[in-house]
């Protein structure tokens, strides 16, 4: 294929469904499970499609229950699969918090190398779509701190295309975050050539005042932000995290140590986040070059509300700039 | 999975509405010639009225004013069978489904309204009277089943049951579907009500799906049989005979009551909508089967048997008016909805005070004032 | 609970070794007939040399040389009858106290020893054919039981069990306890199982106790019965019987493997030591219920029937120093163990690099390395 | 009750079973929950001899479901109890975290305040013990990251005494995390007075160079870090930070506010940690005072080790040192 064909816009949520195709095309022991992914295709359809093409054995509608699809999953990859589960909304993956936690997360070191654990669990995640409790939440943080995971979260099709499927090619569990407002979010997909391995985080936008930095969703907000600020004549840099586990930490500190500033959007609650860690460690490595400290834009740190109250939990264009006035005053 | 017409099934009004009960109905039939022709009447109002406000809510969803609607459509009998065999003092803890029971106890179905437009978690105060004991709603599947055992739990410990006045007594009702089923919550649920011996009835509407994923996916034998399993006797009813389905319930929340220990039904049904307002049945099931059971239809199916009975034009006419004023009332009440403060976001986090929440209230406050006072 | 003389239960040799069957017996008496005076020995042989070892390492543990031993006396029947019942191709999933499955699968006695003193999470590679496809122990209890499922859904996709040729075909078996058998996983793993029709079989060792509480907490009924209620068939053994746990083990697993299903067994046994180590029973039992189990114990009842068949006092002295020695072979080993290096924790974290452990690792060697430097 | 009489020195397990007795005593409402706490007193004997006193029905020997314990302890609260649950060790807690963090927390939320949730959640946790997998973890940040949650740690006996009577009166859910290498550790106990509200953090040692800040059994450490740095001529101030959500910044900030230089210090793996954030929230408030990075001492990003390896991973004496003599080197 050469370059000038390979290049197709895209939704998100088709570029993923793409990638996922691509990795069970070329692995037969690739394979999907989960609620309502199979006939109906996941309520984001995402598979959709792919049972049909792929048969009832790759793409499994299970019982209702995240333990076992989460605890069958890890049998699964011991016998030699690679199992790729879809948890339908990000509240719902808790049911499944022990197999993740105490059993995938932990099998490769307890085996001491004996076993890989290529599982993927795929959590449609955050806010923006007005949906009811439980289905709107970040828990990036709870995987975040669990070593012996991998988490990250494509915050562009291109990006959805390939990182699920070197999320798939991992021989590591993969927690993958899909932005659930992005599903629908359509750019460019380079079928044929990878941008940047999987744990790379990644410049959006160049600048040279501000460094900010976030993940999924929030990166369409940090850019956005960074339009309106160079408006006001303000140049703001622009990274997407894209590994919130193990953070690529270069192309940050590289951008703060240019621009001295530097603010963490999130839509997690703030307390005890990924936002924290980003901030004490860029603090930590680039302490003197830091004219202000790194401020965090976060999720407020209660349940995310009913969704009525989304747009005022979730962090928007005018608190992230909020926050970079603040950066600036210091 | 439970064949739709498993011997065991108790049922007592056969789908064109004539009286004939299967032989695993006689021992209930008692209970149904107790019940006096305004029961009867009130049984089939519940289930035209809730029905009129559930079809409301869904338009209403479609004219974009509700999130999501989970339409209870086809499960009227289920529910209004065995919420009228409850008693004022029983708790009552539903799934998500639920309207039937729960404005039946008395919640104010604009308050479910608020929980589908995004303007409320809970919805209602589980401790207001008004209310009729209904706990709210709870998401995460199969998750609630241990709340009401563990309800139950403290009726034993505080003697609230088994006190041999049956007028005092109480008990706990838990409903939940035959996709929930499958949750290991479920399962510790009975281990636990068991083990305690709470004053507790697990009412299972099978209504064939979950979602696009068929019940035969849960279980590929009957759900109820599991009951045996945990030492609790269990009952199978036909969910779409609300004169069989109010039947079982009472018998097991008076034995329940009385400290005869937990209890199990199956209530065979079918959710006739989709499964909510967001979802596509024609994707997963086939036209033939819900021609199938919309032969069951629990509505048509009591309408005939009064009918048969010899209730009046007059009085049918009165219901279906009844039903639509009601529909109505929610759709006015539902348009004057109003939106939320900010500061409801902060105000329950927590019963006593906490630092990031006045911290963050406070930052709020004053960011929004700060815009305020820019357009100013 | 099952009350240990249910009239469910197979056995075969009364517990003073006489060849007795129970009417539920019957039907496996084909599969003991079958059973040579070799195997019989063997059977006799792995209880004799593994309570050697069990032993063993509980006095290990009394002089400091382990954190923790949980003692498999006592429930030597019921894993050796089980585990004779594999075939090498079969798939075996343990909790944390089958030493005897392990070690007659294989798996070398030190590397329980090992993890035992803190040397390894899981002491073996259950991916090296000399550990007999054994895995490692889950002390989550339960979580590990829909490992098993899935590991059989795996055969199940593989076309690795059901092929028609009895030597290719594989199956899984998983061990629990009766304290386990309460946890949601559990559950949630005979769902997974019966839906995908996984070649497994489900072994439950109920040893009365899960450490202070009694089966009776977990359950008022039978455990066994649990399984009809997700379509799979249970059977009931005296697990201190180990002609009987060989036999319904046998059939199970043979039926598994030939793609009827999954199964259960409830094997009734007893623990005969402490929970652990760290356990004192005479808290929470008493010692006419440890000596009415006694009476039961499963090794006396196999040398009473092997001498009533005849066996010679050479045979059993010869068995005598075989485990003698091989506890021995334990001591000796365990006295032997070294240390950890620090980057070992480093090292299997994840598959690939990541560069927290580099750095971790780095800094650590660094660090230690500066108090070598300082001390030289 | 004088002040004289009131005084006892007692274990910190004893001074935690006495707290227990005191709130049953005080309430009949307040019940136990958990697996081995009647008969056998817990494996930590915590709750010894509360069954025999208060009966079958206020201490509860559970089936084996930790899901199941929560879940049941809500419905409990709901029906008018003040349940206290004892999970049997850290590692343990994860089956019943989808009730912890889809329920508990957030059940006074859903219900607008209309339900309150007092549940005490009480984990020992943390290392020193040498024992196996998941009895040595610490999993403080899952819940500190969760709003709804109240999370709290004693450090002393004289803390374990009131902390867990203030944590059952405490009309929200309190999890209550018992540092289990300190069960043993003797110490005074007011019975009469309580030195501190709940969620106070508290000056453990005075000092003037560095502040050392941390939780659990890390505070006896910090105070032994803290005489060996004084005998080497440098002055550090202990915080016993004691709650860990919230957290009581206020004598944290006045403290480096004075020294310019902090040490966290935590058995928990250091990624996305309650350290992170405390780390974060300090150069956030106090950035001008600094004069070096707040350095953290934690568990390094791995599943607990083996127990003959727990001593290279527990952060010790010489650990915390050597990130005190790194803070003043800046
Ligand atoms: C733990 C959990 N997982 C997934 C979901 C998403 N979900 C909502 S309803 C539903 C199907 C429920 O089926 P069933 O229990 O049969 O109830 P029904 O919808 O038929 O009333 C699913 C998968 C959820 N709410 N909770
Ligand atoms: C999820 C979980 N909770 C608690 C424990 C602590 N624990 C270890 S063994 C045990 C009792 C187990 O009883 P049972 O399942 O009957 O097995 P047995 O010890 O009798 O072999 C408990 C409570 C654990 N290991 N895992
Ligand atoms: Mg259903
Ligand atoms: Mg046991």
């Amino acid at each position: 294929m050469t370059g000038a064909t390979s290049v197709q816009t895209m939704p998100f949520a088709k570029a993923l469904s793409a990638g996922l195709r691509a990795a069970m095309a070329s692995d037969d022991h690739v394979l999907l499970m989960g609620e309502d992914i199979g006939k109906l295709g996941g309520v984001f359809r995402v598979t959709e499609g792919l049972q049909a093409e792929f048969g009832d054995r790759r793409v499994l509608d299970t019982p209702l229950a995240e333990s076992g699809i989460v605890g069958t999953a890890i049998g699964l990859a011991m016998a030699g699969f690679r199992p790729v589960v879809e948890i339908q909304f990000d509240g719902f993956v808790f049911p499944a918090f022990d197999q993740i936690t105490t059993q995938l997360a932990k099998l490769t070191n307890r085996h001491e190398g004996a076993l890989q654990m290529p599982v993927v669990i795929r959590i449609p995640y955050g806010g923006h779509i007005g949906a009811v409790e439980h289905h709107q939440e970040s828990p990036e943080a709870y995987f975040a701190h669990t070593p012996g995971l991998r988490v990250v979260s494509p915050s562009t099709p291109n990006d959805a295309y390939w990182m699920i499927q070197d999320a798939i090619a991992s021989p590591d569990p993969v927690i993958f975050l899909e932005p659930k407002a992005k599903y629908w979010l359509k750019g460019e997909v380079d079928t044929a050539e990878r941008a940047l391995p999987l744990h790379a985080s990644r410049i959006a936008r160049r600048g040279t005042d501000v460094t900010l930095v976030g993940h999924g969703a929030m990166v369409t907000t940090l850019l956005q932000a960074a339009a309106l600020a160079e408006s006001e004549g303000t140049s703001c840099e622009v990274v997407d995290l894209r590994s919130l586990s193990p953070i690529d930490y270069g192309p940050i500190l590289d951008s703060v140590r240019r621009t001295g500033r530097m603010v963490y959007a999130q839509e997690a609650p703030g307390n005890v986040s990924v936002g924290s860690e980003v901030a004490a460690t860029v603090m930590e490595r680039a302490f003197f070059a830091l004219e202000s400290p790194v401020l965090r834009v976060s999720g407020f740190d209660v349940p995310f509300p009913p969704a009525k109250l989304e747009g005022t939990y979730l962090p928007d264009v005018d608190r992230i700039l909020e926050a970079v006035d603040r950066a600036l005053a210091y | 999975m439970t064949p739709p017409d498993d011997p065991a099934l108790v049922r007592v009004l056969a789908a064109d509405g004539t009286f004939a009960p299967t032989p695993e109905a006689e021992r209930f039939l008692p209970l149904i010639d107790a019940l006096t022709d305004t029961d009867l009447e009130t049984f089939y109002r519940d289930m035209v009225v809730v029905r009129a406000f559930d079809r409301q809510a869904t338009h209403l969803q479609r004219q974009g004013q509700l999130a999501l609607w989970p339409p209870s459509l086809g499960q009227e009998a289920a529910q209004v069978g065995s919420v009228r065999a409850t008693r004022p003092q029983d708790h009552l803890f539903p799934s998500y489904r639920e309207h039937v029971v729960a404005t039946t106890r008395g919640v104010d179905p604009i308050d479910i309204i608020r929980v589908m437009r995004g303007l409320s978690h809970g919805g209602w105060d589980p401790t207001d009277p008004a209310n009729g004991n209904t706990h709210i709603y709870t998401l995460v599947l199969g998750s609630h089943t241990l709340h009401a055992t563990g309800y139950g739990m403290g009726m034993v410990f505080d003697g609230r049951c088994a006190t041999g006045d049956p007028n005092r007594d109480e008990a706990v009702i838990v409903y939940y579907g035959d996709g929930a089923s499958s949750q290991g919550d479920v399962h510790e649920a009975m281990v636990f009500a068991n083990t305690y011996q709470t004053p507790q009835v697990f009412f299972l509407q099978n209504n064939q799906w979950a979602i696009s994923v068929p019940v035969a996916t849960q279980s590929r034998s009957p759900l109820h049989a599991r009951a045996a399993g945990y030492g609790m006797p269990s009952t199978l009813v036909d969910g779409n005979d609300v004169l069989a389905s109010y039947a079982v319930s009472k018998l097991a929340l008076d034995e329940a009551r009385a400290g005869a220990g937990p209890r199990a039904i199956e209530a065979m049904t079918y959710r006739m909508g989709a499964h909510t307002t967001s979802d596509d049945p024609t994707k997963y099931r086939t036209s033939d089967e819900e021609q199938s059971w919309a032969q069951r239809d629990p509505i048509a199916r009591m309408h005939a048997y009064l009918r048969a009975r010899g209730a009046s034009d007059a009085f049918f006419d009165e219901v279906d008016a009844a039903a639509a004023a009601y529909a109505d009332d929610v759709r006015v009440r539902t348009n004057a909805l109003g939106g939320l403060e900010a500061s409801t976001m902060f105000a329950h986090v927590y019963s006593e005070p906490h630092p990031l929440m006045v911290e963050q209230e406070r930052w709020t406050a004053e960011y929004e004032a700060s815009f305020a006072g820019g357009a100013a």
